[in-house]
């Protein structure tokens, strides 16, 4: 690992002026979070025995840390935090997934992503590697500089006589291309030609919002004991969370993967589907 | 070339062996006003001579700037070490390299202190760390679209790739057939710029990825 | 030159002496890859040696690229002929010339026809859309930087910028004194062209376009 030096986790600048990375305490490990990725890449160290909260926690209090100090706010190291949890969290879900013998498809799917998610977290730290060389390369290189003179004039003289058969307007009508700003290109495929039954968020949190009124909760799997699809499912979870986060709802969940019971909290007529955020009005 | 023949045929065009430094000097005269780097088969049908002539013409250039006595590593007799074309033993300030395709001169990196203070706007800023990423991700991933590199990076890449696009160092190589989505890759000033002659050069990603050697293709097969 | 003492103070920059090759490499170094003629003065302050001493060496690099051994007119000892740098006893396919008080490599006389055929081969008397459109943004924004057209257009134009500036239909005209970066504006060549009288005389473009104000410079930024 690149970084091995005391487990501090203070982010105080070291003498070479660099500051030290995100380190980690927990209760079987302390030292810097990148060994941590280490010796779970190296299979030294169970990624079930490693508490991801408490990674988080401090994480987060190093990155304040890092705010008092007058540092900017460090985006990179977030991001590149936020999705090395992210692929850790995963990997921990899978392997807390009971494994037992392999005896359908669906375990043998499963096994395959939780290989699949190891892949990715080894992938991300690998090109991080190979930019790393590259930087240093591309660094070595700009110490050489190419001769890149302009032709001496009596060669430049040897040049065929420009074609040119462009008018001031056609010249403008150039311009004016180069000019306009252009448009963004799609980075995702479309998916409009796919036509699904439209499900509105909105629709579907009315819907919620109808029964749960009534006065009774309601577990989850209530909730969606009639949706038609998966789409509907999920147009209800995501109406459920807004209406969490308008506090229109609570949940109770007793035990670990425990049925989620929904009580209405709301004062009556307090909440109408208009509250809700207009990210879903357009979209199915 | 005014002239068109598709193989050069030695002796229609100007005689360079009758001129003072013979072919040696006139491949460096080319050199000498070349902007980008130019491939042996371009030089041999500018000069008129044939590749294989180009070629060890161009290692023997190459050799002698950097101090090397020329000859010497190719003939037997050891009396070839008495700088019998007259060679140098010191390095010169400049050197000839081969990359990206093909040969152009540079300033020896030793003297890029004392160059940079005469090149103006010679060298662009460097990378952020984001930017680097990106472009390692495209260069051992390309042709790749932006939604790829996003997925392997886990962040969004769209201001990063526009910015690594206007600096030269990748570009648009048409779109996906499946998903329509654009596709980059690295550009020649890439391999310029790193030194290399081709993507090909690039050291090899697996010994990075610990443990799992042909990890990459069922990676790309299974979740792309 | 970045600096701008009027007299070199000999001790306080790099040394030159140190590095493979000394100072006459460090010297041909910077002649190799300026594009500009360069007085000795000015070489002097870059490398950090006296004039004096730069001028010796430009005489010396002169000679030997012109296929003189060293010193030998210079120095009564015959016995420096035995090449003790190791000079070339033909000359090289470049020179060193002296033109209007500025040095600067250029290829070899004899060698014109050669390299001028070299030159044409490939050139076409059309230019390409992309030259056609970095030709348009610098009319209608001149003066501008590179990289503000490289921000424009979206991808990397040093490359056409050179051809249109060779082709005479753009010129230098002083840096920004911000960035310090070369501004490019249109010259009377490309008016003669236009068949108009001056810039002013181009059509209007839609008022609603961009200017350089909205223009995000990713080259200079200093994320990149």
């Amino acid at each position: 690992m690149a970084e091995t030096g005391p487990p501090t986790a203070q982010p105080e600048l070291d003498q070479a002026g660099k500051k030290p990375g995100f380190e980690v305490r927990l209760a079987n490990f302390t030292g810097p979070f990148d060994l941590l990725l280490g010796l779970i890449s190296k299979h030294q160290l169970d990624i079930t025995e490693v508490a991801l909260s408490t990674v988080t926690d401090e994480f987060i209090k190093y990155i304040k840390r890092l705010q008092n100090l007058g540092e900017e706010w460090a985006l990179d190291e977030a991001s590149e935090f936020l999705v090395i949890a992210a692929t850790l969290l995963d990997l921990k879900a899978a392997r807390l997934l009971p494994a037992g013998e392999v005896e359908d498809e669906e375990d043998i799917a499963l096994l395959e992503a939780r290989d699949l998610l190891f892949a990715r977290l080894l992938q991300y730290k690998a090109f991080k590697h190979v930019a790393g060389m590259m930087g240093s390369t591309l660094e070595l290189e700009a110490r050489r500089y190419p001769r890149q003179v302009a032709l001496e004039g009596h060669f430049a003289a040897l040049l065929p006589e420009l074609l040119w058969r462009h008018t001031p307007q056609q010249f403008a009508g150039l311009a004016e291309a180069a000019l306009k700003p252009k448009e963004a290109a799609p980075t995702e495929v479309g998916l409009a030609h796919l036509h699904g039954t439209a499900v509105s968020v909105k629709e579907q949190a009315e819907l919620l919002g109808i029964r749960l009124q009534r006065g009774t909760p309601l577990t989850f799997r209530a909730l969606i004991a009639d949706a038609e699809s998966t789409l509907v499912v999920v147009a209800r979870f995501l109406a459920l969370l807004e209406l969490f986060r308008d506090k229109a709802v609570a949940f109770e969940q007793l035990l670990p993967l425990g049925d989620l019971t929904v009580r209405w909290t709301a004062d009556g007529g307090a909440w109408s589907s208009e509250n809700l955020s207009e990210e879903y009005e357009e979209q199915p | 070339m005014n002239d068109t023949q598709p193989e050069p045929a030695v002796g229609t065009g100007p005689d360079v062996s009758s001129l003072p430094g013979g072919a040696r000097a006139a491949l460096e005269a080319v050199l000498m006003v070349i902007d980008q780097p130019a491939t042996a088969t371009e030089l041999a049908s500018g000069l008129n001579l044939t590749v294989d002539v180009v070629e060890e013409l161009l290692a023997e250039l190459q050799r002698e700037y950097n101090g090397y006595t020329v000859n010497a590593p190719a003939v037997d007799d050891a009396s070839t070490a008495i700088n019998s074309g007259g060679f140098s033993a010191t390095p010169r300030g400049f050197e000839l390299r081969n990359i990206a395709g093909g040969w152009r001169i540079y300033s020896r990196a030793e003297f890029a202190d004392i160059v940079g203070a005469f090149v103006l706007e010679g060298q662009t800023a460097r990378l952020t760390q984001a930017a680097l990423e990106t472009l390692a991700v495209i260069a051992y991933r390309q042709p790749v679209s932006r939604a790829r590199v996003s997925a392997i990076r886990g962040v969004n890449v769209d201001s990063v790739v526009r910015t690594l696009t206007q600096r030269g160092l990748i570009e648009d190589s048409g779109t996906d057939p499946e998903s329509g989505a654009i596709l980059y890759r690295t550009t020649s000033y890439f391999l310029e710029r790193m030194g290399i002659g081709s993507v090909a050069e690039l050291p090899h990603l697996s010994p990075h990825l610990p443990g799992l050697e042909g990890i990459e293709e069922f990676y790309d097969a299974a979740r792309m």
